[in-house]
């Protein structure tokens, strides 16, 4: 089967600046692909990539295999939800959702029906006739994708789609898009700088960093075995220490260690508590550990100390994770 | 140190910001204060000016003695809808509204590049492209551009020069457009109308194309729109009220102008002209007031539709 | 951002042919303003002369209408500043009854055609005994020059958001001290664009000037006379010239002042 | 207010509605000021409004604030019906007796005897034509009402104008005096309505010639300079400075006659400078302004002693260039009204003004 | 001690909405308490009042012990770190934070040393001479805080100050804010609509809803004893069951119970498995059990089911809280 989207050596340079630097990638068909990274780590550039909002300055870059060069963006089976989902503001919901239909020249009556099923798959029948400014951001959100999911594209594109959502519709949201894309078997690439949704929501996630993919593999391979402490610190909150304090590896390496895996333990080592944050059915402890900032996590059932105390702590070693070297 | 400091302080001393202070605490009295000018002047004088002079329309005045007669009548708006007075009017409309039509569609490459693609010294080269004309002499402008088309004037001899003076011909050929050259033919009219008022549709114009996101036509683009239907579908209507705020200046401007027509053009009347005319000989008044009513009731409807359009936010 | 940053070539050439058209007549009043013709042009001139630059000079009368247009331009600006400022302030900040109506109102004088206004104002004098002189100028163009400071500033009122002022007063500052410390140095910008603005229209009316003057010349009432009076035709365009040549100045430091404004402005959102 | 009956100390200014190039202190051209002098010694500061037609000198009047007038005939009797301006002491001003003895009871400023202004200066509408078109004059003024063959072989079709006032009715009325005698027009201001109407028709056949109608001097000199124009009504000051321009220009009175334009200094009845008024007025007469005013404006002066006493610039050449001889063959410009000897009366000046345009305007 | 700020009965209507609505409340001096409800609730309406900005319809408020009836913003020792920061655009961050002292008259030099100090405080030291618009968004925030502070206020409100900025700059700011509200010992509002965020910082929580305080007490008591259905639902993803499905309490009550009081268990009820998010530390797992949707968080040492797999789960009655009829 032929990849969805494949980059071969793929840079987009903007001046100076190297948005995206020599990727290779490979998106399967069918996947749900997480692109993750800080802010201004080339997200976005590849996503205006495989829309052809881009042209790549060096490289090439397929989508099922039919090069994409010089393709502009209207000629592309392919559709974005943006991150501020850029609803037309002068057009109600039906139209806006419409909209890819009209430009194919599909009728009135038979693009109406279509927007109102488009709509109705995310569950916002009834809302047609309403404006874009009428509707909360959760709403709009569904607008968006109604939108680019009714041209039936072979790919899906997400520019941080719930970024603007509070925590709570963002939860509810992220559900969605996962059941949406199962029951559709459509390709969905996502771009986000949040390590958890990213982890939650995708098949594989390509970690970027400064325009170059960092990491590449399963939510759980990304998460378990880190290739590097930048992926070890950027995806979950790790503790990176030196393996001298970790007590495994060779002097000047690293090793990870996830706060959930450090756990108190009478036999362990001293250490202090800095700072005590409840969450509910955990407890964050900040710890100082021979120099070292350490966070811990309690489950809510244990007792945990105040800050200030001392407490002694422990972890197995098989959860220590040496880090390779930094490039 | 949190225990030290008062929770609430006391009020300041000093006149004027108690004054400021009370106003401040009376919203409703601040914002009677500061739209009472106004309403004075536009709302009393101004607009009590124009009704006085509406007023007048209703008057006619008398055959015998050229004097206005102070009674009720319609007999004045009988006069206004003389053959020839509705010559005026109608030509007057249609050269405002052909004026408008031919601004907006000059001014939207201008706008729409100067907005979307101009960087640096373009962009200072295009703002001063629009501000220059702006700011040189009114009636300079018009006698220039009556030496432009003159019948031995510069765009003949243009068109000389690139052997082409049988299309100006053929052109000023046509029936009513046309003329003997270009400087006596409404076509000249309408150009130098075109000219002089253009900056005003630019203006607004650029500033409704500015704020259309740049994102909102690539996502038509994504959607499948070509070029032409992102323009047509979601830049000209996100434009329009730009368009009509600037419509609002270019045809209020052609309607009431006397000089323009009287330079350039063929020596028909334009309503401006009509208006000056009565209005200064020695006061056929009332017919005068008869004929500001024909702009005062078209631009009150065009302002009531653009307000319904949002233009007034994109003055 | 976008990013296709080549613009299409029609656009391209219907723009640039867009500003040909803008700047051509400018051009050819430069070059007639050195015209050694006298009392009316021909093309192509017959020949060139920098002499009517000293006779422009020693005229006494452009320096006089000059001095006038100045003046007015100068007062109508400021009323329509303070003016405009206020019930842009209030239009924007409150909603209160007759609001829709102020806003109508002040669109009034520049959506109606010059010549009513002319023609209602100069009755509104005779009526109200007001005798022509340069206030009755001002007056007149104060009264379409308001629009202008006043789009520009509701303009920016609403896009200052209204989280400044609760912050200032947050912070200690009283309401004299809010408008000074934050109110103003936000509308600034916005206000030098709608006053330079406001000042050119001025700067340039003839036709309510001819209504609202009384035996007084302003620069553009004194072009007409001088127009209709066929000699000496090139001191028109020394004069024109000399405005143009003059205003780019300060038209390039407003566009640099406004350009920066316009990310000033906005509150972050 | 009544006759002022004696001349007092003058009021320190004196404001005038003039014709452009009318009231000259030097300031366009050093060599003519003839006002400078004046306040000089008379203490009274000039103020001029300058009006470009009769009717805004009029609707100016009629407003008020001003103590002259330069009125044209089309304009003074409007001007005396209205009660603007106040009848006229000749005995306070000494130089009367100089003015030519035809413009001393001239109907557009005496009525019932009663003198309502000073003649100031007076011209005749010539028929301005290009010599490179017509090598021999034109003898009528038919080159402009009917459509022609000019002598260069080519239509007089848009290459002729005509004045753009309603008082160019009287032109065509004058006209049709020597060409339709039936008609029996006795004078082009007081028409019935068959006359009247007569007029308005071969006006209409102008229309059809005209491209343009000429409405001030700078737009027809353009026009004759740039636009193929080759004979219009006009004045003999276009003549002049055309001619000097070198254009191929000339002018003459065509059998027919002409209609002209006699001006007046007209005083306003609520004068708040009546003396300094009177001064001016006596200024206008007796110094080297007809003189200087007639070579800077190309009309005739009102006193005839100042085309040959060298008091100005004026020569007895000039003034018969600009028209001097023509008098007779003139029927002076003066505003039409209802009350004439014809039975059943005339039509009145506020008709032709709608009229007019209605003739311009192709109706 | 007197409390810092007291509301007795206030209510504020805006025409016939209710945003606050007869709320009693005391805030101690010296506390972090926080507001949580969600959008809509009246929580920025609550803390207008306290700043001055809005006056109550009906009811008293006291700060220190004094009435703050009619007093104006300006005159209270209150100040307020905005939701959107309401940094001046026209001034740089040492104009910004030493505004509060240039109003108050103090002098240049003093004043400028003072706002030193205070970009110190929030680890900005350096950045004086930049605009609002060349910082970042927990840099703003950060100077935001600093205005706040160098006035010296008795209370500083927070309206949900870290709302824009993304998850990994959020936890490291509430990290900082709780570490300086126990360093300067001020009493510190905050209006929030995570729960993780207020459970994790505050002394006392205040949870609104519809302009009402649905229950008042510490992170512990709402998270583990919630009064309401709604309070449990809105604090921390409970799921709420009825107490037959609990197998406690009376028909018709309810009962909460928290997803990671959830097993698998061979002995336990059996249900299906909808759907399963990878969440690094922990998998979410949504089920259906008799028509019930929960959901449950495994460890992420155990191995998940996958979804439409058949399970059996089970919980400690202990773990069952039940709830109060709703009001
Ligand atoms: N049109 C452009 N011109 C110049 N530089 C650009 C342009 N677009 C992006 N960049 C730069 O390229 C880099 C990558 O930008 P990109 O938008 O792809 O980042 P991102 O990973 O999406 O970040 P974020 O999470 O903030 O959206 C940044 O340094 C950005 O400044
Ligand atoms: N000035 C006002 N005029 C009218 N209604 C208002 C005004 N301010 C607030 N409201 C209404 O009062 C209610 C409470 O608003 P408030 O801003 O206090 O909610 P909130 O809890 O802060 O919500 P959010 O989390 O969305 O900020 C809302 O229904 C709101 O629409
Ligand atoms: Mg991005
Ligand atoms: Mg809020």
């Amino acid at each position: 089967m032929t990849d969805a989207v494949t980059f071969r050596g793929v840079s987009r340079h903007f001046g100076d600046v190297r948005a995206v630097d020599r990727v290779d990638l490979a998106i399967r068909d069918g996947e749900f692909f997480a692109m993750l990274g800080p802010s201004g780590s080339g997200k976005t550039t590849c996503l205006r990539l495989i829309a052809g909002f881009e042209q790549p300055t060096a490289g090439e870059i397929e989508i099922f295999g039919t090069s994409a060069r010089g393709v502009p963006p209207y000629l592309r089976n392919v559709n974005t939800v943006f991150q501020n989902y850029a609803l037309f503001p002068h057009m109600n919901v039906r139209d806006n959702v419409a909209f890819g239909l009209r430009v194919r020249g599909m009728g009135r009556r038979e693009r109406h029906a279509a927007a109102e099923e488009a709509l109705a798959l995310v569950e916002l029948s009834g809302f047609g006739a309403r404006r874009a400014g009428e509707l909360s951001g959760g709403q709009r959100q569904r607008v968006a994708l109604a939108r680019a999911l009714i041209n039936r594209p072979r790919v899906v594109l997400l520019d941080e789609p719930l970024g603007a959502l509070d925590l709570k519709l963002r939860e509810q949201m992220q559900e969605e898009l996962r059941a949406l894309q199962a029951r559709l078997g459509l390709t969905f690439v996502l771009v986000t700088h949040d390590q958890d949704e990213a982890l939650s929501l995708a098949d594989r996630v390509a970690v970027f960093a400064e325009g170059r993919i960092r990491q590449l593999g399963t939510p759980a391979q990304i998460y378990r075995r880190p290739a590097s402490r930048f992926v070890a610190d950027f995806v979950g909150s790790s503790n990176v220490i030196p393996a001298e304090v970790a007590g495994i590896g060779a002097p000047g390496q690293w090793a990870s260690l996830r706060p959930e895996d450090i756990r108190l333990d009478p036999a362990g080592q001293a250490a202090r508590v800095t700072g005590r944050f409840f969450h509910g059915r955990v407890t964050k402890l900040t710890l100082e550990l021979r120099g070292q900032r350490l966070s811990a996590l309690i489950p809510a059932q244990q007792a945990a100390p105040e800050a200030g105390a001392e407490v002694r702590i422990a972890w197995s070693p098989e959860h220590l994770h040496l880090l390779e070297a930094e490039a | 140190m949190s225990t030290e400091a008062p929770a609430i302080f006391a009020p300041r001393p000093g006149l004027l910001p108690r004054l400021a202070d009370r106003l401040l605490r009376r919203p409703r009295m601040f914002v009677f204060l500061m739209v009472l000018p106004i309403t004075l002047w536009l709302g009393i004088v101004y607009v009590g000016a124009l009704i006085a002079l509406l007023i007048q329309s209703f008057f006619s005045i008398d055959e015998f003695s050229g004097m206005v007669v102070r009674e009720f009548t319609l007999k004045t708006y009988g006069e206004l809808l003389r053959p020839a007075n509705l010559d005026i009017l109608l030509r007057t409309v249609v050269m405002a509204g052909a004026v408008t039509l031919a601004a907006a569609v000059m001014a939207f490459p201008i706008a729409y590049f100067a907005a979307r693609y101009a960087r640096g010294i373009w962009k200072a080269l295009f703002y001063v492209g629009v501000m220059l004309p702006l700011w040189s002499s009114y009636l300079v402008k018009v006698y220039a551009w009556k030496l432009v088309l003159a019948k031995e004037g510069i765009l003949n001899w243009i068109f000389a020069k690139l052997h082409l003076t049988w299309a100006l011909d053929a052109f000023l050929g046509l029936p009513v457009i046309g003329g003997n050259s270009l400087s006596v033919s409404y076509a000249g009219t309408f150009l130098v109308f075109l000219y002089i008022w253009l900056p005003y549709m630019i203006m607004p114009l650029q500033a409704a194309l500015v704020r259309v996101p740049p994102g909102l036509i690539e996502a038509a683009a994504d959607l499948g729109a070509h070029p032409g239907q992102s323009f047509r579908m979601i830049i000209l209507p996100l434009a329009l009220p730009g368009m009509v705020a600037g419509s609002i200046f270019t045809f209020s401007l052609t309607l009431g102008d006397y000089i323009v027509p009287q330079i350039i053009g063929n020596s028909r009347l334009f309503l401006g002209q009509a208006v000056y005319l009565q209005h200064g000989t020695a006061g056929n008044i009332p017919l005068a007031a008869a004929f500001t009513v024909v702009p005062i009731v078209v631009m009150g409807l065009y302002l009531w539709g653009a307000r319904r359009m949002g233009a007034f936010d994109a003055l | 951002m976008p990013s296709e940053r080549r613009p299409p070539l029609a656009l391209t050439l219907a723009a640039a042919a867009g500003l040909v058209f803008l700047l051509a007549p400018i051009a050819l009043i430069f070059l007639y303003a050195f015209s050694s013709e006298e009392k009316s042009f021909q093309w192509p001139p017959p020949g060139f002369t920098v002499k009517w630059i000293g006779v422009t000079l020693h005229r006494p009368d452009v320096w006089q209408a000059l001095g006038l247009s100045l003046k007015v331009a100068a007062i109508s600006t400021v009323v329509a500043l303070v003016l405009g400022t206020l019930t842009a302030a209030a239009v924007s900040r409150s909603r209160f009854f007759g609001r829709e109506a102020i806003s109508l109102l002040v669109i009034l004088p520049i959506a109606l055609p010059g010549i009513i206004t002319g023609i209602s104002l100069r009755s509104a004098f005779a009526l109200l005994d007001v005798p022509f002189s340069t206030w009755t100028i001002v007056l007149g163009h104060a009264t379409f020059c308001i629009v202008i400071v006043y789009n520009n500033a509701v303009a920016r009122f609403r896009r200052t958001s209204g989280a400044l002022i609760d912050a200032a007063m947050d912070l200690g500052a009283d309401g004299l001290q809010t408008f000074r410390m934050v109110i103003l140095p936000n509308i600034a910008t916005a206000l030098l664009a709608g006053g330079m603005l406001a000042f050119a229209l001025s700067f340039d009316e003839v036709i309510v000037t001819t209504f609202t003057a009384g035996n007084q010349t302003t620069l553009p009432i004194w072009m007409l006379e001088e127009l209709v009076r066929p000699r000496q035709r090139p001191v028109t365009n020394v004069v024109a010239m000399a405005v143009v040549i003059v205003t780019i100045l300060p038209i390039l430091a407003a566009y640099y002042l406004t350009r920066d404004g316009a990310q000033t402005a906005g509150s972050d959102k | 207010a009544d006759m002022l009956k004696s001349l007092g100390p003058g009021e320190g200014s004196v404001s005038i509605v003039a014709w452009p190039g009318y009231i000259e202190r030097g300031e366009t051209d050093p060599a003519y000021d003839w006002v400078t002098k004046f306040e000089a010694a008379s203490g009274c500061k000039v103020e001029v409004k300058t009006a470009n037609t009769s009717d805004e000198m009029v609707a100016l009047m009629n407003e008020g604030g001003f103590d002259l007038v330069t009125a044209s005939g089309d304009a003074s009797l409007r001007l005396i019906a209205g009660k603007r301006v106040q009848p006229i002491n000749t005995a306070l001003i000494p130089d009367w007796d100089k003015v030519d003895d035809r413009l001393k009871d001239a109907p557009w400023h005496t009525v019932k005897g009663v003198h309502y202004g000073t003649p100031f200066m007076w011209g005749p509408n010539v028929l301005m034509y290009n010599t490179e078109a017509f090598p021999e004059p034109p003898t009528s003024w038919n080159v402009v009402f009917q459509e022609m063959t000019l002598p260069d072989g080519k239509s007089n079709k848009g290459r002729v104008q005509a004045y753009d006032g309603p008082i160019y009715i009287a032109d065509a009325a004058l006209y049709l005096m020597a060409h339709q005698p039936e008609l029996g027009i006795t004078s082009p201001y007081e028409l019935t309505e068959d006359q009247y109407a007569a007029a308005l028709d071969l006006l209409r056949t102008q229309r059809t010639l005209v491209s343009r109608y000429w409405h001030d001097a700078m737009i027809q000199i353009d026009d004759f300079k740039n636009e193929g124009v080759v004979a219009s009504s006009s004045w003999p000051f276009m003549v002049n400075l055309l001619a000097a321009d070198g254009v191929p220009v000339a002018s003459v009175i065509p059998q027919e006659g002409a209609t002209g334009w006699a001006d007046t200094l007209m005083l306003h009845s609520e004068s708040e400078h009546p003396n300094c008024a009177y001064m001016f007025m006596e200024h206008a007469l007796n110094s080297n302004l007809q003189s200087d005013l007639s070579v800077w404006f190309g009309a005739v002066p009102a006193v005839p002693a100042a085309c040959t006493d060298g008091s100005g610039m004026q020569t007895e050449e000039g003034c018969a260039a600009n028209g001097a001889g023509d008098f007779d063959k003139i029927k002076f410009w003066q505003t039409p009204v209802s009350q004439c000897d014809a039975e059943g009366g005339c039509v009145p000046y506020y008709r032709w003004v709608s009229d007019y345009i209605g003739v311009i305007g192709g109706r």
